[in-house]
């Protein structure tokens, strides 16, 4: 699909509380095609970045042992209006997406 | 022929990733081997140098205590230790035990909420390092196979 | 010739029986919601929107969570790109539903004048495409769920308004037929909706706490974390109809087009919510 | 939950009973087709037991097959006009099939068999319920 990510950023005084979901299988390697019965390979989001006006600002490090189509939430400080919130993922197959928003 | 052609594709996916990829990524390096380890103190010690945590009360770990359905279980971990570094779940019995493992850096609060899979009923067990020491907390999630599910 | 006279006497006696058994569908409802009222005495009447999280407070929260940031979100994407694309003849969707951007999730099951069958919003949708040419789009399938979550989700807090006229007989045919349905018990397991989910609603089914009737219609399509995917209402009921294990009819087949009816004119007067997040 | 009350005092045969549901159903449903009714006239070997034609030659085990076989599709058809089929009895008579196919008669007919049987309780189910539902409108 077009947009892989949504993001919600939402300032309170200096600090920025996100929210991201990204569309990903993070298929876990061991389930089995029900049609086929061949086994589905791992296919899983590795890492997870955030970064604010270039500085890095989140680095998540995700197994097959998250949930399918990721959630991911958390907070940093020293965010002001305007600020340029990145995110970009990449799998174990070196697929990746971004997404950029402003914070306001 | 196949040889080569894997090794082709592997080179080219490298590459576009090389390309797509913000510097920050290159980076930061995933850690493959605490991810394999198949138990909870071999990726403690492969991610921290250590699989002694010291249990600490600062740690407040939000997960059900009957999850809905173990391919969705929520979890939230905030904490009131100073200079953290890293947070990171484990999933006791969970094949490979480490779920999840965020770096923050200075500046960024302690305070993370994700969503993850679990095999079975098992202790979650929530991993922060900071500047003085590797801190936990534990939680038991039952996990039940449903009836006609909800 | 016995067999015909005895086939003859019990069309009578059942007929009979049928004639006398039968409130109308007001009355139906009214006694549908004050069972879950005196059941349930806390949980006020809206909260049944919620299914089983108005009733199992741990699930709740982790539902709550869930819908924080729902991964439904990219449905209702895919769903608003396919309502606001023009079909070849430079209509859209919204010209079939009354120019509608407002919901129009709330009045559908409705019964459909000139057919007089039961129009769910899934079979008002491929009707639409057939009237500007396009391929019906397959039941259950991505596009179909798609839109009608799209369509759900810009119809939510709109009271469901289902109506059985009673100068409509083709209307309370549909009614009683999904009515019977509903009440009917079936499968190897023997078991009827009502038995689930009026007689043991709150209760445990293994690890599942079965939901209340009043409210199932109005928060699907849902996104199910068992399957990690999106489920249409008649997948629901066909889930339901295999767990009695009883061979489950088509999706949008008279019989589950006729449930749906019954069940979403008893919900009438709770908010839309769909698309919701289930386990 | 009561399970489908199987009532041993009178003895119905399926056929009578399969008019008599069919019939109910006819006006429970108004869905059920005249020639689901015609589909309904089912026969009835005992399986197990020798099974002579009128000659009285006993039958071998591919007719005895192929009857309680077309019965337990024909009471299947019944049960399914009625709405009440259960889910695995059609999987059944394929695996009965197939099995007949490879001259496994034993299980053949005993697939068959328990075919016949669930579509029977099917049957029997849809008849009690033409009336049985009613009890449980919420009032």
């Amino acid at each position: 699909m077009a947009n892989q990510i949504k993001i919600s950023a939402k300032l309170k005084g200096s600090v920025a509380d996100v929210k991201s979901l990204m569309l990903h299988p993070m298929e876990t390697g061991a389930r089995k095609d029900p049609d086929t019965g061949n086994t589905i390979p791992a296919h899983h989001i590795t890492q997870l970045i955030f970064t604010n006006n270039g500085k890095q600002v989140m680095v998540a490090n995700f197994s097959t042992a998250v949930s399918k189509n990721p959630f991911f939430g958390f907070s940093f400080d020293g965010a002001k209006a305007g600020d340029t919130l990145k995110v970009s993922w990449v799998d174990n197959k070196g697929e990746t997406a971004e997404l950029e928003t402003q914070l306001a | 022929m196949q040889q080569t052609r894997r090794l082709f594709l592997k080179g080219s996916m490298a590459l576009l990733a090389l390309a797509s990829l913000p510097r920050t990524l290159l980076a930061a390096v995933w850690p493959k081997d605490s991810f394999d380890s198949t138990s909870a103190s071999g990726a403690l010690n492969a991610l921290l140098g250590a699989d002694v945590t010291t249990p600490s009360d600062q740690i407040a770990m939000k997960v059900p205590e009957i999850a809905e359905n173990g391919a969705v279980v929520p979890v939230s971990i905030t904490t009131s230790l100073e200079n953290v570094e890293s947070i990171s779940i484990v999933v006791n019995k969970n094949p490979r035990p480490l779920a999840a493992s965020f770096e923050i850096p200075p500046g960024t609060l302690p305070k993370i909420a994700c969503r993850i899979k679990m095999g079975e009923t098992s202790e979650v067990m929530a991993v922060v390092k900071t500047s003085s020491g590797i801190f936990s907390t534990s939680r038991e999630v039952k996990v039940t196979i449903g009836g006609c599910g909800g | 010739m016995v067999r015909l006279a005895a086939g003859c006497l019990i069309f009578v006696a059942t007929v009979m029986v049928y004639q006398d058994a039968f409130a109308g569908p007001a009355e139906d409802r009214q006694a549908f919601v004050a069972y879950f009222e005196s059941r349930f005495p806390n949980i006020p009447f809206d909260e049944y929107a919620n299914g089983i999280y108005a009733i199992d407070q741990d699930a709740r929260e982790q539902w709550q969570e869930i819908e924080t940031f729902p991964p439904y979100e990219f449905t209702i994407d895919q769903g608003r790109d396919l309502w606001e694309a023009k079909f070849p003849d430079g209509q859209m969707y919204s010209d079939c539903f009354n120019g509608a951007e407002i919901g129009v999730r709330q009045f559908y099951p409705r019964v459909d004048p000139q057919s007089g069958e039961v129009e769910t919003l899934a079979t008002a949708i491929n009707r639409c495409r057939e009237k500007h040419g396009q391929a019906s789009l397959k039941y259950g399938g991505d596009e179909i769920v798609a839109l009608s979550a799209y369509m759900s989700f810009v119809s939510r807090g709109q009271p469901i308004n289902i109506s059985v006229s009673s100068d409509e007989p083709r209307a309370l045919a549909a009614y009683e037929d999904g009515k019977r349905f509903y009440y009917t018990k079936r499968g190897q397991l023997n078991f009827s909706c009502a038995d689930c989910h009026v007689a043991s609603a709150g209760q445990y089914v293994r690890a599942d706490r079965l939901s209340a009737s009043l409210g199932h219609p109005t928060h699907f399509p849902v996104y199910r974390s068992k399957t990690g995917g999106m489920v249409s209402l008649h997948q629901r009921f066909s889930g339901c109809v295999r767990d009695v294990r009883a061979k489950p009819f088509a999706l949008q087949s008279r019989e589950f087009r006729n449930l749906e009816y019954f069940l979403t004119y008893m919900s009438n007067g709770l908010g839309v919510n769909g698309p919701g997040a289930r386990k | 939950m009561d399970r489908v009350r199987v009532n041993n005092d009178i003895v119905m045969s399926l056929k009578t009973l399969s008019i008599i549901t069919l019939a109910c159903v006819f006006i429970a449903t108004k869905s059920v087709r005249a020639e689901d009714v015609g589909g309904s006239s089912c026969s009835m070997p005992g399986v197990g037991t020798q099974i002579k034609d009128i000659k009285g030659r006993v039958l071998t085990h591919e007719e005895l097959f192929k009857q309680l076989y077309d019965e337990a599709e024909c009471l299947r058809r019944a049960a399914a006009a009625a709405g009440a089929e259960w889910l695995e009895t059609e999987t059944l008579l394929l695996r009965s099939l197939e099995e007949a196919d490879e001259q496994r008669w034993d299980s053949a007919l005993a697939l068959a068999e328990k075919a016949r049987f669930q579509a029977g309780q099917a049957l029997r189910q849809a008849e009690h319920e033409v009336e049985a539902w009613k009890h449980r409108v919420v009032k």
